[in-house]
């Protein structure tokens, strides 16, 4: 059983890993602000989503698994507010692109 | 076990790399953008040195007023940079020369171990039971060191009043001159309705669970600090007076009832600053819950900056 | 190789990609783009330290990643006031570093 | 038997108590009046500086009484984990001197910030009084401060107090002034504290008598010594780190500079003194205390011939403050040498912290003097104070008492301490520092009559623009005064100044 | 090596960086970023001698953690007093640099 619970564990956290490379290159790669933007976006969901999500049996209690999941929602909920602050600053005209 | 080692490693070089560039960028925004990392950057740090109490701190100053107090101090800053005020490379040279002497100094000192650690952790985990507390640090700030601590608060409090003491003349007790949007955004409206009540409840945890855990007053007050500022930058209430009645007992509950405690230990404790046998933890957390929401309105008004216009009636 | 050092391992990757994201800061060109990247690092920092909290086994860790979550729309919001002060006032010079 | 400075840490004696109502009375004032936002700041102030008055000569006299220091343990916890106030005969001198000026400035000061019965507070006024109140604070817990760290915040007390008085005024150029000393300043506090950092690292400790006792003379400790006095000494203002002092203390308005000036200086300069005589009594060797010293000479000749050149009045005193500074850095070399059995006993110690009282109540003087020069005709430019004698005969006599101890001439405080320090030098053999005492001397000699020979070159005397009440004239006379009659301290070593020094104990270790 | 010693050289080495920057840059908000360098690498070296004094079951000393925490307050009202001061000087003058002649060194 602690077998598997790991290698859930390992799986997940390396998806996640991996996601927060993706979320790099994209960042590096991608041609302009808003597609940056998006790449950004699927590292705030995905990366640290798979991460938290292959800690959750880790945790050592249900209470701390809920701070786990509260730091995920914590960081969704700025995430997307802040891709909706960023793509506004970038549409109103002005010199900043 | 040398993948911890690989981070440490890691975690250095990205601190280093991003204080040099803080130092050596050419203009101001950039400069204050790698600063904000910076700060990141040094919360896992103090994780690593497992001193999580510092990593909260850091955490919170870094990651939220200084943020806004840098990029507000950017904001309102006229006139471009000159560069023709650079130190002449002579100049530059012998400071250079100067900072890496003092570097190798200190990391000689660094290298300079002593063969017996010397630490106070054994001596201030023994007495930390006859205040009921948990948290080691807690006991140093509230116990052993607890006149660094009130004296502390004056500080911040005088930082407060020199800051204000900048206002012209005419403006003496108006309004801070946040920067608030005139029409602001509908997202940020929106995100400084969300976001606070769970901000708020942080702070508290914070302050809470720092009796026994880490956190801790100074945490939990820069947390509410950041949530009210928020509210105000989005118009949801507006920046108070510095002068009103509210704002000031506010600034002072939490070093009254800290030196109110503190001198009842003359007559209870037999000493100023110490606490009556077995009424320690409640007159401390009595003290941290004022003194969290004076530090939070504290900070919160030193970012808002001095007084700059009057209150219409 | 045990769950601690996977977990220290999977820490450090994170941390060394996302620093490299840092370049962006470089690079630029807009504010914007700045501001994206403290973004990603401020999740990447998030996922750090729940990783190092699961690898030392340190629940008190989460609560500096739920303070960094909480505090991680900051920065944006403190660009957004740049922008709207130097729109209103005058143009701002915040050109490539 | 004097008990060695281990046990005096130990317990907290009779009178301790006063020493934290010495730091916390005028704490109550500053929360009291941002409570009340400021309407009763004058009265606040005035009823806790008479409060803090009556606590200092109690210190005194309860020093004098014990002949022994006066011990605080807060919190009942103990040094190394908790921390230890103590006021030796030192302290108890310094914290009068400190009473008597701030309550003098503070009488001084409501003729520019009093406020009538029904107005409004203003911004400078409300803001002068609670960081007077902040000044005084950080001074008396610098005084009786006993570890390393809390006469660190005690230190950033005073810097937090002083920089606004500075621009307290609001123009551009002080602005600037108090920007430059809020940097030297923070850069100042930031090295002190990374001694602070080695100091514990090496010895797990930061009470200075633990200290006296563990510390090695030992790279860590140079180190950190290094790095402690170089900090300490740009917020001391002594030469080559004093570029910031002129414009703040010229720049401050007049109660402002004197307490500048007088006082917030030598809370840094205490703090050396404590460092390296009573943490580190092993590490002052000859080497370094003649490099301070030498700066100290610097600081003198520099000081004093630059206040010559200055064509604003306030700027020679700021001028001839840096100067005077130079002097007190002669007690390094002069109180650690041979010739007496412990640095206290010497003559030297005795002369330099004569020089530094003398010279605080001298410099107040001054500027409270110029002050009201300012005020009476509108401007501080020395060649236009033709004739200002005629017109403000105190002031100008009170300005030419305290221009006599700036330049040791008998008798005066200033001349005690000069001859004091004189005689050290010829005792130790090193005449080099009596050269440049009497060119010093001589320099400030010049500078005095620079100003003294305009203000009395003329018999008409200039229209003032407006009057200045006696009251004030006689309070700055009074404070000259007492710099003068500190001169009728007897020539030899003062039993005071030695009360609960750890004599025993140091010679032990040597 | 272990990461503590490690550390402790970043903080030498921040120490070293922010000395420079705070004394070669003219510009004044860049000299209070710097300033916050040189205090980090200061509260770093406190961190590492905390670490090496764990004992007793603390992963850490407490005492310097709390030195730090204290250290970390000075510093932000130091920053914020600062930025006051520079934002009110450039107001008042335009200004955002420190000059480094000293106008009232010339005397008359």
């Amino acid at each position: 059983m602690k077998i598997a619970i790991d290698i859930f564990t390992v799986a997940l956290v390396s998806a996640g890993a991996f996601f927060f490379m993706a979320g790099t290159v994209g960042l590096l790669r991608f041609p302009d602000t808003l597609t940056r933007l998006h790449a950004l976006t699927k590292v705030d969901n995905l990366g640290l989503g798979l991460i938290v999500a292959g800690l959750l049996p880790q945790a050592d209690g249900l209470l701390s698994a809920l701070k786990l999941i509260s730091v995920w929602i914590l960081v969704q909920l700025s995430g997307a507010i802040v891709s909706q602050l960023i793509a506004q600053a970038t549409q109103r005209p002005g010199p900043p692109t | 076990m040398t993948y911890d080692l690989a981070f440490d490693i890691s975690l250095a070089g990205l601190l280093l790399a991003i204080a040099l560039w803080t130092i050596a960028a050419r203009t101001n925004f950039p400069a204050i953008v790698l600063f904000m990392i910076y700060g990141l950057v040094l919360a896992i740090v103090w994780v690593r040195l497992s001193a999580v109490d510092v990593a909260l701190t850091e955490a919170a100053i870094g990651g939220g007023v200084t943020s806004m107090l840098l990029l507000g101090a950017a904001a309102r800053l006229q006139g471009k940079n000159v560069a023709s005020e650079q130190l002449g490379l002579p100049g530059r040279l012998a400071a250079a020369l100067l900072c890496i002497f003092v570097t190798a100094g200190l990391a000689y000192a660094v290298f300079l171990r002593p063969e017996v650690a010397a630490t106070l952790a054994p001596m201030a985990k023994e007495n930390l039971a006859e205040s009921g507390l948990g948290n080691p640090v807690a006991g140093v700030l509230f116990v052993y060191r607890a006149l660094d601590t009130l004296l502390e608060k004056v500080v911040l409090l005088l930082a407060l009043v020199g800051v204000w003491s900048l206002a012209k003349d005419e403006m003496w007790g108006g309004i801070p001159g946040l920067r608030v949007y005139a029409q602001p955004s509908g997202i940020l409206v929106y995100l400084a309705q969300v976001l606070p009540p769970i901000g708020i409840m942080v702070g508290i945890y914070m302050f809470w669970a720092g009796a026994n855990y880490p956190g801790g007053a100074f945490q939990g007050g820069t947390v509410l600090a950041a949530m009210w500022l928020l509210v105000m930058m989005a118009r949801l209430q507006d920046v108070p007076a510095t002068s009103a009645p509210w704002v000031r007992l506010c600034l002072v509950v939490g070093p009254v009832a800290f030196l109110a405690i503190g001198l009842s230990g003359f007559v209870f404790a037999g000493s100023f600053l110490g606490y009556p046998e077995g009424h320690a933890k409640p007159l401390i957390i009595i003290a941290e819950a004022t003194l969290t929401l004076s530090i939070g309105v504290t900070l919160a008004l030193l970012v808002a900056g001095p007084p700059e216009r009057m209150p219409q009636r | 190789m045990t769950m601690t050092s996977f977990l220290f391992l999977a820490a450090c990757f994170v941390l060394v990609m996302t620093a490299l994201g840092l370049v962006r800061v470089l690079l630029g060109p807009g504010d914007a783009d700045r501001i994206l990247s403290v973004q990603l690092i401020g999740s990447a920092g998030v996922a750090v330290l729940l990783l190092l909290a699961a690898a030392t086994k340190t629940p008190s860790i989460v609560d500096v990643a739920l303070m960094l979550a909480l505090l991680a729309t900051f920065a944006s919001v403190g660009f957004l006031r740049e922008t709207s002060a130097s729109r209103s006032d005058r143009s701002h010079a915040t050109d490539s570093g | 038997m004097a008990p060695d400075a281990i046990v005096l840490s130990d317990a907290t004696t009779a009178d301790g108590y006063l020493l934290v109502l010495a730091i916390i009375f005028p704490v109550i004032g500053i929360l009291l009046t941002l409570a009340f936002g400021g309407r009763y700041v004058e009265r606040i102030a005035l009823v806790l500086l008479l409060a803090g008055l009556v606590v200092a000569i109690a210190i005194f006299a309860a020093v004098l009484r014990d002949d022994q220091s006066l011990v605080y343990i807060v919190g009942n916890w103990k040094p190394p984990l908790g921390i230890a106030l103590r006021a030796d005969g030192v302290s108890a001198a310094m914290m009068l001197t400190i009473a008597v000026i701030i309550c003098a400035i503070g009488l001084y000061a409501r003729g520019e910030f009093g406020q009538s019965q029904a107005t409004v507070p203003t911004r400078a006024s409300y803001a002068f009084w609670v960081l007077l109140l902040a000044i005084w604070s950080g001074l008396n817990a610098m005084a009786v401060g006993a570890d390393l760290f809390n006469l660190y915040v005690a230190l950033e007390l005073l810097t937090f107090a002083a920089v606004p008085l500075v621009c307290l005024k609001g123009y551009e150029e002080t602005i600037k002034a108090a920007l430059r000393y809020m940097l030297f300043a923070l850069l100042g506090s930031v090295l002190y504290l990374l001694g602070i950092a080695l100091i514990y690292g090496a010895y797990g400790t930061l009470d200075i008598a633990l200290l006296s006792d563990r510390v090695r003379p030992e790279p860590i400790a140079w180190i950190a010594a290094a790095l402690m006095t170089a900090g300490l000494l740009a917020k001391t203002a002594l030469f080559p780190l004093h570029l910031w002092l002129p414009p703040a203390h010229a720049g401050a308005p007049p109660p402002g500079s004197a307490v500048l000036s007088a006082l917030v200086v030598k809370g840094s300069f205490i703090l050396i003194v404590r460092l390296w005589f009573d943490a580190m009594p092993g590490l002052l060797s000859f080497a370094a205390a003649q490099l301070l010293a030498a700066l100290g000479a610097g600081a003198i000749l520099f000081g004093s011939v630059l206040a010559l050149r200055q064509a604003r009045l306030k700027l020679l005193i700021a001028y001839s403050t840096i100067a005077q500074i130079g002097y007190l850095f002669f007690i390094f070399p002069l109180a650690s040498g041979d010739s007496a059995s412990t640095p206290w006993s010497s003559i030297a110690w005795t002369g330099g912290w004569l020089q530094l009282f003398s010279h605080a109540f001298a410099k107040a003087a001054m500027f409270m003097a110029a002050g009201l020069i300012a005020e009476a005709v509108g401007h501080d430019q020395i060649a236009d104070l033709r004739g200002i004698g005629r017109a403000l005969p105190v002031t100008i006599f009170a300005f030419g008492l305290a221009g006599l101890s700036l330049m040791g001439v008998p008798p005066s405080g200033g001349f005690v301490a000069k001859w004091m320090l004189l005689s050290a030098t010829v005792m130790e053999g090193q005449w080099w520092w009596a050269v440049v005492m009497l060119v010093g001397g001589l320099l400030a000699g010049g500078y005095v009559f620079m100003v003294l020979g305009k203000a009395l070159s003329s018999t008409t005397p200039p229209v003032l623009r407006v009057s200045i009440p006696r009251h004030s004239e006689v309070l700055v006379l009074a404070v000259a005064l007492c710099a003068v009659l500190l001169g009728l301290v007897p020539l030899q070593p003062s039993e005071f100044l030695t009360i609960g020094r750890p004599d025993i104990h140091t010679t032990a270790l040597q | 090596m272990t990461s503590g010693v490690l550390l402790g050289y970043c903080g030498a080495v921040l120490v070293g960086l922010g000395l420079f920057g705070l004394v070669t840059n003219p510009e004044i908000l860049r000299k209070i970023l710097a300033f916050n360098v040189l205090g980090n690498g200061v509260f770093l070296l406190f961190g590492v001698i905390a670490r090496r004094g764990a004992a007793a079951g603390l992963g850490a000393d407490p005492v310097p953690q709390a030195l730090v925490i204290t250290g970390i307050v000075v510093a932000f009202s130091a920053t914020a007093m600062a930025v006051g001061l520079l934002v009110r000087l450039n107001k008042v003058s335009g200004q955002t640099i420190m000059t480094s002649d000293d106008p009232t060194n010339s005397g008359k």
